[in-house]
């Protein structure tokens, strides 16, 4: 286990900084998807075998080929890279560094809070992640459920809108 | 009725909301139909009100017609009315006053009728339901609504740098508002810790025990908050600018009662919640009135805008009323009271009749009248009336009031009130030279030539206003008896706090000023 | 109503409904109203004569309207004291009032203002019964400043003149300093006494300490010196003439002016039992009578003239309130209230036949077109010199003689001076009006004037023989003094006789001041044996002192307005506009100036932006880092 | 628990990284993915240490955000490249005063 996490987790960090350094947006993406599926690996070996799936059908699947979908339409990849401004790339990185730092710290210091739960691995493998997380959204969480329903309608039709030819 | 007496305050609040729902409903192009419907709703609401005089109890200081209801348990927030001798006046005043600016704003406001009907029938409500509310909370929302239609009213509808006016007039206030509010959510926060519950019962609130120095600063800041809405001298450079650029409705009602609420505030807030604090700081805030007094009289002789005049001579005006209010003497306050209403009657003819000069010859300059006393004898009349009101002659209503705060005020601040009576000779000065100038003479300016007298509409404008000038002048007793138990019981809230004030002078060594 | 108190209120109440009817409904009573106004005052001078009797055969009364004022402890009602002082001059007044009414009727004949003239007449009269009959001093304040408006009012009647409405803006204003001066009297009063009714706050007198009753006693005087146009206050008397004649007979010379010795007489407890105050009122009265005198001697504006003297004879009074000595004070009041409405009836008839001209001289040999004015006017200058057997001479004498017996030997010389002065220049005004050669301007054509006018002239004139006859020396024992004295008995003598000089003496020597300055007069003018402009330039500068009015409205001019006009355009312009609301805008402003600053960060980069929130997240996790 | 939240935390970074140094507008909207699944790491790691559900639950609304989300964002992608002809983020400046 601790092998496949440490595996994990180089290809995530690899790929995610591949995905801000490529120019070309297209090979960008294709390392996003990379990225995306060593996240479903830390799902899988967090005990939540549904997630992982969801994500490789949301991200992976949609999300992403509607990204390389925008970028073929538009034509991109042979658009070269923008002049960056190397100024805002400094002060860019300076930020991200001293924020990961931060968080870093702040980690490391260590949160002592004892598990409070009830659903321990046993828990959740006996009933099934899957069940557990389709009770819970059916139940207690019916409410913010249906709006997210509406928050996708929305949003289709926001991206119809803006996506048509005249405003 | 018993139901409509029961929830007569009730009913004075949200009738004229009602009548501005309904009149939501009609074409904005039948005019006619706006301006005759809004008066007479605001009639009736008048009317509503004298039952309210009628069935007042004058032998009581207790809060009348109460009702109590719920609004937000958690807050102890609650829809808390009631009125006592000195809201009745206001409550009559501002009535009377919404309907007669409605006439007088027949010809003034020609374009978007609808919606000046409208905002001035809100403006009614929100002002009735300042009066009367007994709830701290309520009070607050009311007060800050208030300035909504008034910022619209002079903002679209006035003359000359209106935006200006507006925004100045509305910031002004608001900035000294918030200071207030401050002020109260601290005492609410004291009174939680001292009692155990939320309340914004102003009743209840009067009973927070409060260290004399957290008083003073809480005071300051409901200072802040009443004191620029009298307006006293520093805080009066709003008025001028406000009264000046309003359409002559908008003058009446600001002149008339908006300038009350910060008397009303200090006389139901300020002063019977930090009592240790007024008499530590009356002598301050009473030099503040005299310059006032005197400063506002010396400002109005050199002014050469009619409304301008008027605005800085109510600056003088509103500084009597504070010194018969930090006086502390039943006499005084009983004075300043009355003079809240004398000061509402008389100025606001005196607007009435700037705007009726200016729909006329549309100039405020002084310097551009001159001889319409001989082109109309009842406009010079019921002017002079007005004037001589304001002056404070005896036997008009203006006397009646001054004379009292005068009186009451002597024993306790003689040399301001000594400096006060001088203003007196000021504020002769500069009405009569006013006077003098627009009226009388031979006319120098060709367009005075067709210079129409008052038409039946007019005077019926001004007739009420008129009469009750000297029926107060005359017989003040309905009044003052209702007044009088209130204020007696007022001074004795107070009263019993000037011991502290006394240890304090001992201690510093201040004498009376 | 016991039928005493329904004569006391019925009183007032007719002048008053004359007021509001013939102020309403003017138009509709056309010519008329006048008549009716008048035969509304007569009804009232009726009753009050038939209150005088009833006051003379019982005893004083007061009575209460109704409550005016409660407020707490300060309690006043409108009520009225009625006592043999306040009948006296409630038949003087009202007597005054009718005769000029009738006379009006002719004199305004044609104005435009006809009805309006009379409604306001109409409200003077009611003010001034109300201030004699007042039974508190918050109602004789009232009434002190009704009378006041009224008297602008007037004079400023005929209002498209700017001189005019000038004069009537200056007597309200002057009016008003020494109101002021009065009400703090009061506000003074009240706070030692707790109250302001008569009876109530003269049985404290005598327990108050000295100096607070003399702070009291000058207050209310400050009050005096401005109704009764005393030095320094009486700027305003001659600028009133600008109004009607008979307003100027009625109000500036018998009735209004002369609130301040009323008041003096009313409260002579206060003034008694402080003797600095009494000799404050004896030298102010004395200056005045003194000063004004002279002025007059070198007018040549009739009405004027008769102003200044009403000033002087004013001063007379003041002088002998002042000495304790009230009823010759009120004696004099009276009398004088006769003849110099006479004067002032008189001078306007002239002025009525000359077309309102009023120069002295643009006049002249008037005697033979006008014998009745002529006649009728030198009784009122006899009067007024002290010539016997005409009132003047024992009202003045009266006064002048308890000068000297009580020891004020200055006061009696510059009264003596003054009466000297007082002849000449008042038959300086007849010689050159009425004698010698006509300076008429040719367009005008002088005639007598209307049956209207002369007779209420000629009623005055018997009044003016009559009345002194009350008062036959020794004054101590006369009638008028017997039925007067019972009111001020109450008075702290504080100056009692030290000189007991016969009568006669001291009435020879005031004839003889009275008949010299006639001569003086004559001999200038008619016989012109010294020529006036060389004695003009002989004493120039004295004669520019008299002829300038002492320079008292340049010095108050240059001394008061002038530099207060500059104060108030430096509190607008400077300390309103730049230094209030300059610091208020500058806090807007400044607000708007760091806006414009900020504004530049809001640049549309989007770039920008996001930069600005991640620094703001990085510096939110470097506070929960460090807490 | 602490080796998961430090990988989100570096995801995390490295996608604050783009958005605030490239100018792509589509590398600046899959930078942005790559915080949202970083922040979902984080959710899914807390909540298992602690033996909750509800973090597992919010990850899948955050889902449902980011696809609606990336529907939008696309959209206005296309809609800006139409109108600017580049998809420049620095092209679009004129959000200002």
């Amino acid at each position: 286990m601790e092998i496949l996490f440490y595996v994990f987790s180089f290809i995530a960090i690899f790929s995610a900084l591949m995905v801000v350094t490529m120019r070309n947006p297209l090979t960008s993406a294709l390392y996003l998807i990379l990225c995306f599926f060593a996240i479903a690996g830390f799902y899988i070996i967090l005990n939540m075998q549904f997630l992982a799936v969801m994500q490789i059908l949301v991200y992976a699947g949609a999300i992403m080929v509607l990204v390389v979908l925008v970028i073929m339409l538009l034509n991109l990849s042979d658009i070269k890279s923008f002049k960056s401004n190397l100024h805002q790339v400094f002060i860019g990185i300076l930020i991200s560094v001293i924020m990961f730092a931060e968080i870093f710290f702040y980690i490391s210091k260590g949160i002592q809070k004892k598990p409070v739960g009830i659903f321990t691995h046993a828990l959740i493998k006996k009933i099934g992640n899957t069940q557990i997380i389709g009770e819970f959204l059916f139940t207690k969480y019916i409410f913010p459920f249906e709006i997210a329903s509406i928050l996708l309608f929305v949003a289709i039709i926001g991206a119809y809108l803006f996506a048509k030819k005249k405003f | 009725m018993g139901f409509f007496i029961k929830y007569l305050l009730s009913i004075l609040i949200f009738f004229p909301l009602a009548s501005a729902v309904l009149l939501l409903f009609i074409n904005k192009k039948n005019e006619g139909i706006l301006r005759y419907l809004s008066t007479f709703l605001s009639l009736v609401e008048f009317i509503f009100s004298i039952y309210l005089f009628v069935y007042f109890k004058p032998d009581t200081y207790k809060f009348q017609f109460v009702e109590k209801f719920h609004w937000i348990p958690s807050f102890g927030a609650s829809y808390y009315l009631g009125i006592d001798g000195v809201s009745l006046f206001l409550i009559l005043l501002t009535t009377l006053l919404t309907f007669i600016s409605l006439i007088s704003s027949y010809r003034y406001i020609r374009e978007h009728v609808k919606e000046f009907v409208i905002l001035m029938l809100l403006l009614e409500t929100f002002m009735v339901g300042t009066f009367v509310s007994l709830d701290v909370l309520l009070f607050y929302l009311f007060w800050e609504f208030m300035l909504v239609p008034m910022y619209f009213i002079i903002g679209m509808w006035g003359t000359g740098k209106k935006v200006y006016a507006a925004v100045k007039f509305f910031l002004y206030t608001l900035s000294g508002s918030l200071m207030m509010l401050f002020g109260f959510i601290y005492i609410y926060i004291l009174h939680y810790e001292q009692t155990g519950n939320f309340t914004f019962n102003i009743v209840k609130l009067y009973n927070t025990h409060i260290p004399i120095g957290l008083q003073i600063i809480l005071f300051i800041a409901l200072f802040l908050g009443f004191a620029v809405k009298i307006p006293l001298f520093p805080f009066h450079t709003w008025l001028p600018d406000a009264h000046t650029e309003a359409p002559t409705a908008g003058s009446v009602i600001l002149a008339g009662v908006l300038l009350k609420f910060g008397i009303y505030g200090f006389f139901r807030f300020a002063i019977p919640l930090l009592p240790s604090a007024t008499y530590v700081l009356a002598p301050a805030i009473i030099i503040l009135g005299v310059i006032g007094i005197i400063y506002g009289a010396f400002v109005s002789v050199v002014q050469k805008d009619l409304k301008r005049l008027i605005a800085f001579s109510s600056v003088s005006h509103m500084g009597f009323i504070v010194l018969g209010l930090f006086a502390m003497s039943a006499i005084s306050v009983d004075g300043s009271v009355l003079q809240l209403l004398n000061h509402g009657i008389s100025t606001g003819a005196l607007f009435l009749f700037a705007g009726m000069l200016y729909e006329r010859t549309h100039t405020r300059q002084i310097a551009d009248f001159g001889g319409i006393a001989k082109k109309a004898p009842i406009l010079t009349t019921l002017f002079l009336i007005s004037v001589l009101a304001s002056i404070g002659l005896p036997g008009l209503n203006g006397f009646v009031g001054e004379f009292l705060i005068l009186i009451g005020s002597f024993h306790n601040y003689t040399v301001l009130t000594i400096i006060a009576t001088i203003g007196i000779i000021f504020a002769a000065i500069y009405m009569l030279r006013m006077f003098q100038k627009v009226m009388f003479q031979d006319i120098t300016n060709p367009e005075m030539e067709n210079f129409e007298d008052m038409n039946l509409r007019e005077i019926v404008t001004v007739l009420p206003l008129i009469l009750l000038m000297f029926f107060i002048g005359f017989y003040p007793m309905p009044f003052l008896s209702r007044i009088d138990p209130t204020v007696l019981h007022f001074i004795s809230m107070v009263s019993h706090h000037d011991t502290i004030y006394n240890i304090i002078k001992l201690k510093t060594g201040l004498s009376n000023v | 109503m016991d039928y005493k108190v329904l004569i006391t209120w019925l009183i007032p109440l007719l002048p008053l409904s004359g007021w509001l009817l013939w102020g309403l409904f003017g138009k509709y009573f056309k010519g008329y109203s006048g008549y009716f106004a008048s035969l509304f005052v007569a009804a009232s001078f009726i009753l009050s004569v038939i209150l005088f009797i009833i006051v003379s055969y019982s005893h004083g009364f007061t009575s209460t309207l109704y409550p005016w004022i409660h407020a707490a402890n300060f309690k006043v009602g409108i009520s009225a004291v009625i006592d043999r002082l306040s009948v006296v001059m409630l038949v003087m007044v009202t007597g005054v009032s009718t005769i000029v009414h009738v006379y009006s009727i002719g004199y305004m004949k044609g104005d435009k203002g006809f009805s309006r003239y009379f409604s306001f007449l109409n409200l003077f009269v009611f003010s001034m019964i109300m201030l004699v009959i007042s039974n508190n001093l918050l109602l004789l304040y009232v009434f002190w400043e009704a009378v006041g408006f009224c008297s602008y009012i007037l004079i400023g009647f005929w209002y498209e003149k700017k001189s005019a409405s000038d004069a009537g803006k200056k007597a309200f204003i002057v009016n008003r300093v020494g109101d002021v001066g009065f009400a703090i009297g009061i506000f003074l009063l009240f706070a030692t006494t707790g109250t302001l009714n008569y009876e109530a706050v003269f049985k404290m007198i005598p327990m108050i300490p000295v100096f607070t009753t003399t702070v009291i006693a000058l207050l209310l005087f400050v009050g005096a010196i401005g109704k009764s146009a005393q030095l320094p206050l009486h700027i305003w008397l001659p600028d009133a003439m600008e109004g009607p004649t008979p307003v100027s007979a009625l109000i500036h010379a018998a009735t209004m002016v002369t609130a301040g010795i009323y008041m003096i007489a009313r409260f002579h407890i206060i003034f008694s039992y402080s003797p600095v105050a009494s000799e404050v009122v004896l030298t102010i009265g004395t200056l005045s009578a003194f000063f004004a005198a002279f002025i007059a001697l070198t007018q040549f504006d009739i009405k004027r003239i008769i102003a200044y003297s009403t000033i002087s004879q004013l001063g007379y009074m003041f002088m002998a309130v002042g000495i304790g000595s009230y009823t010759a004070g009120i004696f004099h009041l009276i009398s004088h209230a006769i003849f110099k409405g006479l004067l002032f009836l008189t001078a306007g008839s002239v002025m009525h036949a000359l077309a309102g001209e009023l120069d002295l001289r643009k006049m002249g040999g008037l005697y033979s077109k006008m014998k009745v004015t002529a006649i009728t006017f030198i009784v009122g200058a006899l009067a007024l010199s002290g010539i016997p057997p005409f009132s003047g001479f024992f009202s003045k004498d009266a006064i002048l003689a308890d000068t000297y017996n009580k020891g004020f030997y200055f006061a009696w010389v510059i009264g003596e001076l003054a009466a000297f002065m007082t002849a000449f220049y008042i038959f300086r005004l007849i010689f050159l009006a009425f004698f010698g050669k006509s300076n008429l301007d040719s367009k005008v054509h002088a005639h007598e004037s209307s049956k209207m006018m002369t007779i209420p002239l000629i009623i005055m004139a018997s009044l003016a023989v009559i009345v002194g006859f009350l008062g036959v020396p020794p004054f101590n024992t006369s009638i008028f003094y017997n039925f007067l004295h019972v009111d001020f008995k109450n008075a702290y003598n504080f100056s009692p006789f030290v000189e007991n000089a016969p009568w006669y003496l001291l009435s020879l020597v005031s004839v003889l001041a009275g008949l010299s300055g006639i001569f003086a007069a004559y001999l200038l003018y008619i016989r012109k044996v010294v020529m006036p402009e060389w004695l003009k330039s002989a004493f120039k500068p004295i004669y520019a002192l008299s002829y300038n009015k002492l320079y008292v409205d340049e010095i108050y001019d240059f001394l008061i307005i002038k530099p207060l006009f500059v104060l108030f355009n430096f509190l607008w312009k400077i300390v309103d506009v730049s230094v209030i609301d300059g610091a208020v805008n500058g806090v807007a402003s400044s607000f708007a100036f760091f806006s414009v600053k900020v504004k530049k960060i809001q640049n549309g980069m989007l770039m920008s932006y996001i930069l600005t929130l991640s620094i703001g997240v990085a510096a939110l996790l470097f506070y929960y880092f460090i807490r | 628990m602490n080796d998961y939240l430090i990988v989100a935390s570096a995801i995390f970074c490295i996608g604050a990284l783009g958005v605030l140094t490239r100018k792509n507008l589509i590398i600046i909207f899959m930078s942005l993915e790559l915080m949202f699944n970083a922040a979902n790491l984080g959710f899914v790691a807390v909540s298992d240490y602690l033996h909750l559900i509800n973090g597992d639950i919010f990850v899948i609304f955050v889902m449902v955000v980011a696809a609606a989300e990336a529907a939008v964002a696309l959209g206005i992608a296309i809609a800006f490249f139409r109108e600017k002809g580049t998809i420049d983020i620095d092209k679009a400046n004129e959000l200002k005063y």
